[in-house]
């Protein structure tokens, strides 16, 4: 076992038991920050990934603002009988067979997948992947409009959320 | 001739490979001495920036400051932090246990990762990522999230209302901030700290004086210090989010918080002064430390000048000030700058300058454009200037929790 | 203004003066008679115009007076209406006039007008009279005026209308119409006094039975106009078209009737109807109901007249086809119910006692003389007698109508009302109070009764009798002179009982002459009672046959195509008729001479039961109530009413409608319920049904609706992908 | 080396623990979290596809930074309208919230 399949099977661990936990665990607040464990797993996986800037972007955008976002939701909506209560509903045990069986469906059709075990192929030196992404991003023949899009469903969700939760004066 | 680090680093290597480490089992321990050095560095320096700022505070308003503890007292620090060890741990009941103790540790940890990135000299830089500007911001937010989590665990109607302010105030400065950012990223066409620093021939502040200031300033409310240090402001509520925080937390909180200013002035100094650049400093790689390090402490100065000078904000004036004023700046900046860039990157193969001169000439027209929108802004806000000041804005809750009924509240 | 025009506006001023005193002047009495008799005086004048130039014309039967103009079209031709004055109608035309103008004045007085208004007369009702206190505070009562005046003129002004235009008439059609709206005229006068239940029902009687005549007369004018196409006299007697018909089966082949036969004997019925004839006689004595001057128009001058005028207007289509002195079936019909007729109503005229009773029964056997005369082919004597008949019927009947007058002053003076000024027997010895009345009334009974040389009566009766020995048809010629013995009796038992002898009553003490108004009508008519008989004295009669020129034979001889010879004179005929003449009339006034208030009838104790089957006319009005009457009502009631109507036709509606309310619940719990409803509700509780089971799909619950989302969108993925990767 | 497949059970599993989470949990916000779990494990495969099999392309990355973009609009919203449900019914828990039962 190579060094760096120790560490992925390490962070692996970690995220999963950290994603359980937020599933699992009855306080909302420590569900976020074990949410909030999760994601340093992913990024420590885009790292495996080689994908540098994602993790650094996954650290802003899901760390720094929406787990942020959603501790202060919590607090918000913070209602002691909330919090001591069963966490899960009536129909969680239902819940939890169909993850099972769509975890073994997935792998089980994955594993069809001829390129399912494909190793790593080297990367191709010479071009910066965040050069190429950052070209790719705005260069019109392939993802501007997607990009553009993205700005404007940012722009809409802002207003959506303000108007949303505006509360009207008397 | 070599920094003297990279000298040490060569000569340990060697060293272990003797001892028939593999090279792998090297490069890793090496790695890791390199982070225990740069992290006990940072450290170390907290120590003597607290006393030089306690000095400093004192001197500005014309007194001594701490000077019986060895020389102009500067071993003040020392007996402070046995104080504070000796100092009783009291963890509030109903406190979050985890949540109450990871708190401060997030907090310090956060500041020091920013050093990982900072090239104190041509080759001497902890990892030089690619996306080192995004990842200072990265960081940055992490402080936040400390602040939310001993905030929140510390089960203090006040502390979680402090901490509401300080994250509010920290997400509201990273926009401006990040905005700020991009433009030395759009001059120097790299996120690499190093690239950014080997591209400032000529210093960006001689390019972008605006996207210094505002840099600056955002930093400056990001540590939560100065005008904006509605953190732990006495006069506030008590201590913020530190109020229910004793001993050796409550040292860590006030480390981090120090780190934090010294770490922002290093940054300002590598984004917008060049860093290491100076004389001599490709052939030297020392004197880039020492020229970093000058400009480092003269931005600090500046801060402590600030920190010591200026009156409190207040909440709604601070935020209004960010979103109001330096976002809307800092955008119309960054596009204005973005559209010179790309013009300039057409036309001045043209203008056939002589090649020494092209970096000046850049700076020159740059800064030209930040004149102009000095001016403009300086327009802008002419028939606002009596108006702001007589209108006094009432207070507006940033996001206010229903008051649940009385008999619900545990 | 050519003498056609004239002849056209005849008719005309009796019916403006109708509209004229219906709309306008009904208010005003004196106003209205004024307007009503200056109407006839001018008919009168027109008339009397036209008669005269009639008499100037040579050989008036071949280029009489007339004109014709187009009226309906029918298909491409145009039906004629026109006015036609030939030797007949010329005569009918003067006697009419007179009559009609003498009833007109008469009627003035009858009427009592310049008397006062009756205390409590109402409208409908005869005047009862009112009480007067005169200069020296006498109280007594006075006749009073009748109520509806006006009314009466206004309806004999129409009544003269219907009579002229059937007279001048020259086709069936229009003589038709006059002959309907007398009809009319007979029912509004005979009801003149509706007030009274039974003048109501004689009205009614009167118009039900002769409509009955003129329904066949309608008959056999329809089927003339089908045969020939037109109801011009002029056309129809032309030689060929009566050779036609005469020759032309009767449709249907009635009784081997020809087709002039059938069409004359349908006619002749329609006389019978109108001119009371036997079977269809019952409605005239009921006419007494109406005023008398009504009567005398009815009974005298126009009404029953006009049914004989029409016969022998269509003489020459009844003889159609006869060889020479046969008769034809309809000849045959007529001689026998004329001579029928003439004996029965005789009979009954001598045992009543109402004074205008009598003279209604010998109206019907003087008609039947006529119609018997026709019958035997008589048609100059027949034409004679009419006119004759004309003068002193209206003369008597105008005259018991004073007498009466006179009798009703008495009742009032005396002021006892259960003495009924009608009945002959409360009169008596009237000669000495009402002596015009008297002498107009002797010369009128003389002539009736054909008293011998002097009246009028005598010559045509005479004739007639003369005509029927000729021709050798001797059951006619004794019926005939027996009813002239009882005729001479019962008109001498009438001027008896109510002019000679002392006054039996009161009243009859009291009673007091009729007013100028009404003699001078009598007198006039008592004149040409007597002078017009001399005008048809036959040639070689005994003594005087040559002093005067027989000029009716040769005036009204004329109208016919070849001009009919006078009968061969011969002494018996003579000598029956001054037989029976002055017979009849010793015996009455030798019956009658000693007569006592409130002894029996002679004539009672002579014939016993008999006489009272004679007062009470044989019993006809009640065998036809019995016969007709009642089965009509019968049938209308129980038959039609009880039977059909409620019976069959109420039975099958009820019996359709119990049947639906039996089918109907039995469809609502059958059909209606079960399956209607039953699909409906089928429908709405099994969609509510399967609404409510799929409620619990959609609980609200956000995250059963992930499971369900995830459980399908996983499973169809997983079996494709499955399905993909396996080859 | 890691095989692709280490990554892609990762993503699987990562994606249904966060699919019994939206499903399991009563709380609104915890739902969200699920939600934003699963996002990750799609973020993962997609970068784990792009750098084991199209390492070339960038099409890979392009589509992960549309999902941030995604998932962070995607939070802000249903965040804020829990807030408000919260506002307007005094509550976060997902049965509570079934005014559009059937």
């Amino acid at each position: 076992m190579t060094p760096v399949q120790l560490i992925f099977l390490a962070v692996a661990a970690v995220t999963l038991a950290a994603a359980l936990m937020v599933v699992l665990t009855r306080n909302l607040i420590h569900a976020a920050l074990w949410l909030i464990v999760t994601l340093f797993g992913v990024a420590v996986f885009y790292v495996l990934l080689n994908a540098g800037f994602f993790a650094v972007v996954q650290v802003v955008v899901y760390i720094g603002a929406i787990a942020i976002l959603f501790i202060f939701a919590a607090m918000l909506t913070r209602r002691v009988m909330q919090d001591t209560g069963p966490q899960l509903n009536a129909g969680s045990w239902l819940a939890g067979l169909v993850a099972v069986l769509s975890f073994g469906g997935l792998v089980a059709v994955l594993s069809q997948w001829p390129g399912f075990s494909s190793q790593a192929a080297a990367l191709p030196e010479g071009a910066d992947p965040l050069v190429q992404l950052g070209t790719a991003l705005v260069s019109p023949d392939a993802y501007v409009l997607p990009f553009e899009l993205a700005s404007v469903l940012l722009v809409a969700a802002m207003i959506g959320a303000i108007t949303v939760s505006l509360e009207k004066k008397p | 001739m070599d920094h003297p680090i990279t000298i040490i680093a060569r000569w340990l290597e060697t060293l272990m490979l003797g001892w028939g480490l593999a090279p792998g089992a090297v490069t890793t321990i090496l790695t890791l001495l390199g982070a225990a050095v740069v992290g006990a560095f940072g450290l170390g320096l907290v120590i003597f920036t607290i006393w030089l700022e306690r000095k400093l505070y004192a001197r500005i308003q014309d007194r001594l400051g701490p000077n019986r503890v060895g020389p102009w007292g500067i071993l003040q620090t020392f007996p402070d932090m046995i104080k504070i060890f000796t100092k009783e741990f009291i963890t509030p009941d109903g406190a979050d246990k985890v949540v109450y103790n990871l708190a401060p540790i997030l907090s310090v940890s956060a500041v020091l990762l920013t050093w990982a990135v900072i090239p104190f000299a041509p080759a001497i830089i902890g990892t030089d990522v690619n996306v080192g500007v995004l990842y200072l911001v990265a960081v940055g937010s992490l402080g936040a999230l400390s602040i939310i989590m001993a905030g929140w665990s510390s089960n203090n109607k006040y502390a979680m209302l402090g901490a509401f302010r300080a994250v509010a105030q920290m997400v509201s400065y990273e926009v401006p901030m990040v905005l700020a950012l991009l433009i030395p990223v759009l001059l120097a066409q790299t996120m690499k700290m190093n690239g950014l620093v080997e591209a400032q021939q000529v210093w960006f502040i001689f390019y972008v004086p605006i996207a210094a200031l505002i840099f600056f300033i955002t930093s400056l409310a990001e540590t939560g210090r100065a005008p904006f240090d509605l953190l732990e402001a006495e006069s506030e509520l008590v201590a913020g989010f530190q109020t229910e925080y004793s001993g050796l937390k409550f040292g860590m909180f006030y480390v981090g918080e120090f780190l934090h200013a010294f770490t922002i002035s290093a940054l300002t100094a590598t984004l917008f002064l060049g860093g290491w650049q100076g004389l001599g400093a490709e052939r030297f790689p020392i004197l880039g430390t020492i020229f970093f390090f000058i400009k480092t402490f003269a931005v600090y100065f500046v801060v402590i000048w600030i920190r010591i000078s200026l009156p409190r904000l207040r909440i709604d004036q601070l935020l209004n000030f960010s979103w109001k004023f330096l976002t809307p700046l800092a955008l119309v900046l960054l596009l204005a700058t973005a559209i010179v860039e790309k013009l300039w990157l057409d036309l001045y193969p043209s203008l056939n300058l002589v090649v020494g001169a092209v970096p000046w000439v850049h700076a020159g027209v740059h800064f030209v454009l930040n004149l102009l929108i000095l001016w403009g802004m300086l327009n802008l806000l002419k028939p606002h200037k009596v108006k702001t000041r007589r209108t006094v804005a009432e207070p507006r809750p940033v996001a206010v929790a229903p008051e649940p009924p009385v008999s619900e509240i545990s | 203004m050519t003498i056609d025009t004239l002849i056209w506006l005849i008719p005309l001023p009796p019916l403006l003066a109708f509209f004229v005193i219906v709309l306008f002047t009904n208010r005003h009495r004196a106003l209205s008679h004024s307007i009503a008799i200056g109407a006839a005086l001018l008919s009168w004048l027109g008339s009397m115009v036209v008669f005269f130039r009639a008499l100037q014309v040579e050989h008036f039967g071949e280029h009489p007076f007339g004109s014709q103009i187009n009226w309906l079209q029918t298909g491409d031709t145009w039906f004629k209406i026109g006015v036609l004055i030939d030797p007949l109608s010329a005569a009918v035309i003067f006697f009419v006039a007179w009559t009609v103008l003498m009833i007109f004045v008469y009627s003035v007085g009858y009427h009592n007008y310049g008397q006062p208004k009756g205390d409590h007369d109402r409208k409908g009702l005869p005047p009862h009279g009112a009480n007067v206190v005169d200069a020296h505070l006498h109280k007594h009562q006075v006749p009073s005026i009748e109520p509806m005046y006006s009314r009466f003129f206004a309806f004999i002004g129409l009544f003269a209308f219907g009579m002229y235009t059937l007279v001048i008439s020259d086709n069936l059609l229009t003589l038709f119409a006059g002959w309907e709206v007398m009809g009319l005229c007979s029912y509004l006068l005979i009801g003149f006094w509706y007030g009274k239940e039974s003048a109501r029902a004689a009205a009614i009687k009167a118009f039900i039975t002769t409509r009955i005549g003129d329904v066949f007369m309608l008959l056999g004018i329809a089927y003339l106009y089908s045969a020939t196409g037109t109801l011009t006299f002029r056309e129809i007697f032309a030689e060929e078209t009566l050779a036609h018909l005469a020759s032309t089966p009767a449709v249907g082949g009635f009784l081997g009737l020809s087709a002039a036969g059938m069409i004359g004997i349908l006619l002749f019925i329609g006389t019978i109807g109108k001119s009371a004839q036997w079977p269809l006689h019952v409605w005239l004595p009921d006419a007494m109901e109406g005023p008398t001057p009504v009567l005398a128009m009815i009974h005298a001058a126009t009404m029953v007249s006009a049914g004989v005028y029409m016969v022998i207007r269509m003489f020459p289509l009844l003889s159609a086809g006869a060889e020479h002195g046969a008769l034809t079936s309809p000849m045959l019909v007529m001689s026998f119910i004329g001579a029928f007729t003439a004996l029965f109503a005789a009979t009954i005229a001598v045992a009543q006692n109402d004074i205008k009773r009598v003279l209604a029964f010998s109206t019907i056997s003087q008609l039947g003389y006529m119609i018997a005369a026709l019958g035997i082919g008589a048609y100059v004597a027949a034409a004679f007698h009419l006119i004759t008949h004309a003068f002193f019927k209206a003369l008597l009947f105008l005259g018991s109508g004073s007498v009466i007058h006179g009798m009703e002053h008495g009742v009032l003076h005396t002021g006892d009302h259960s003495v009924d000024p009608q009945d002959m027997f409360n009169m008596g010895g009237l000669r000495k109070k009402m002596p015009i009345t008297f002498w107009t009334f002797l010369i009128g009974g003389f002539a009736l009764s054909g008293f011998p040389l002097i009246t009028a009566g005598f010559w045509s009766k005479d004739e007639i009798l003369a005509d029927a020995f000729g021709h050798g048809h001797w059951a006619v010629f004794l019926t005939l002179a027996l009813a002239a013995l009882l005729t001479a009796f019962y008109t001498m038992r009438q001027i008896t009982l109510a002019f000679l002898g002392q006054p039996r009553t009161e009243a009859a003490k009291h009673a007091h002459e009729t007013p100028w108004t009404m003699t001078l009508p009598l007198v006039v008519l008592a004149v040409f009672a007597i002078g017009y008989g001399w005008v048809g004295i036959p040639e070689h009669f005994p003594v005087i046959g040559g002093l005067l020129p027989n000029w009716f034979h040769e005036f009204v001889g004329g109208t016919l195509a070849h001009h009919p010879e006078a009968v061969a004179f011969s002494r018996w005929p003579l000598l029956t008729s001054l037989v029976v003449a002055l017979g009849g009339l010793g015996l009455g006034w030798l019956t009658y001479r000693h007569y006592k208030a409130g002894a029996q009838d002679p004539l009672q104790k002579l014939l016993g039961p008999l006489h009272k089957v004679l007062q009470s006319k044989y019993y006809f009005d009640e065998l036809y109530d019995k016969v007709f009457v009642k089965p009509v009502y019968w049938i209308a009631d129980t038959f039609t009413n009880q039977w059909m109507d409620r019976g069959v036709i109420d039975g099958f509606l009820h019996a359709v409608s119990r049947l639906m309310l039996g089918i109907g619940p039995i469809l609502r719990n059958y059909f209606d319920k079960p399956v209607v409803n039953g699909i409906g509700d089928f429908f709405g509780e099994g969609s509510k049904k399967l609404g409510r089971s799929m409620r619990v799909l959609q609980p609200g619950k956000v995250q059963s609706y992930m499971l369900a989302a995830m459980v399908l969108a996983f499973g169809t993925l997983f079996y494709y992908i499955y399905r993909l990767l396996r080859p | 080396m890691i095989p692709l497949s280490w990554y892609l059970i990762l993503a699987a599993a990562l994606f249904c623990i966060g699919l019994f989470g939206v499903l399991g949990r009563r709380n609104a916000i915890a739902i969200l979290m699920g939600i934003e779990l699963m996002l990750n494990a799609v973020n993962i495969n997609l970068v784990a596809f792009w750098r084991y099999r199209a390492a070339e392309g960038i099409a890979g990355q392009a589509f992960a930074i549309i999902v941030f973009a995604v998932a962070a609009a995607e939070v802000a919203v249903g965040l804020a309208l829990i807030i408000s449900i919260y506002r307007r019914r005094n509550s976060v828990v997902a049965d509570d919230i079934n005014l559009m039962k059937g």
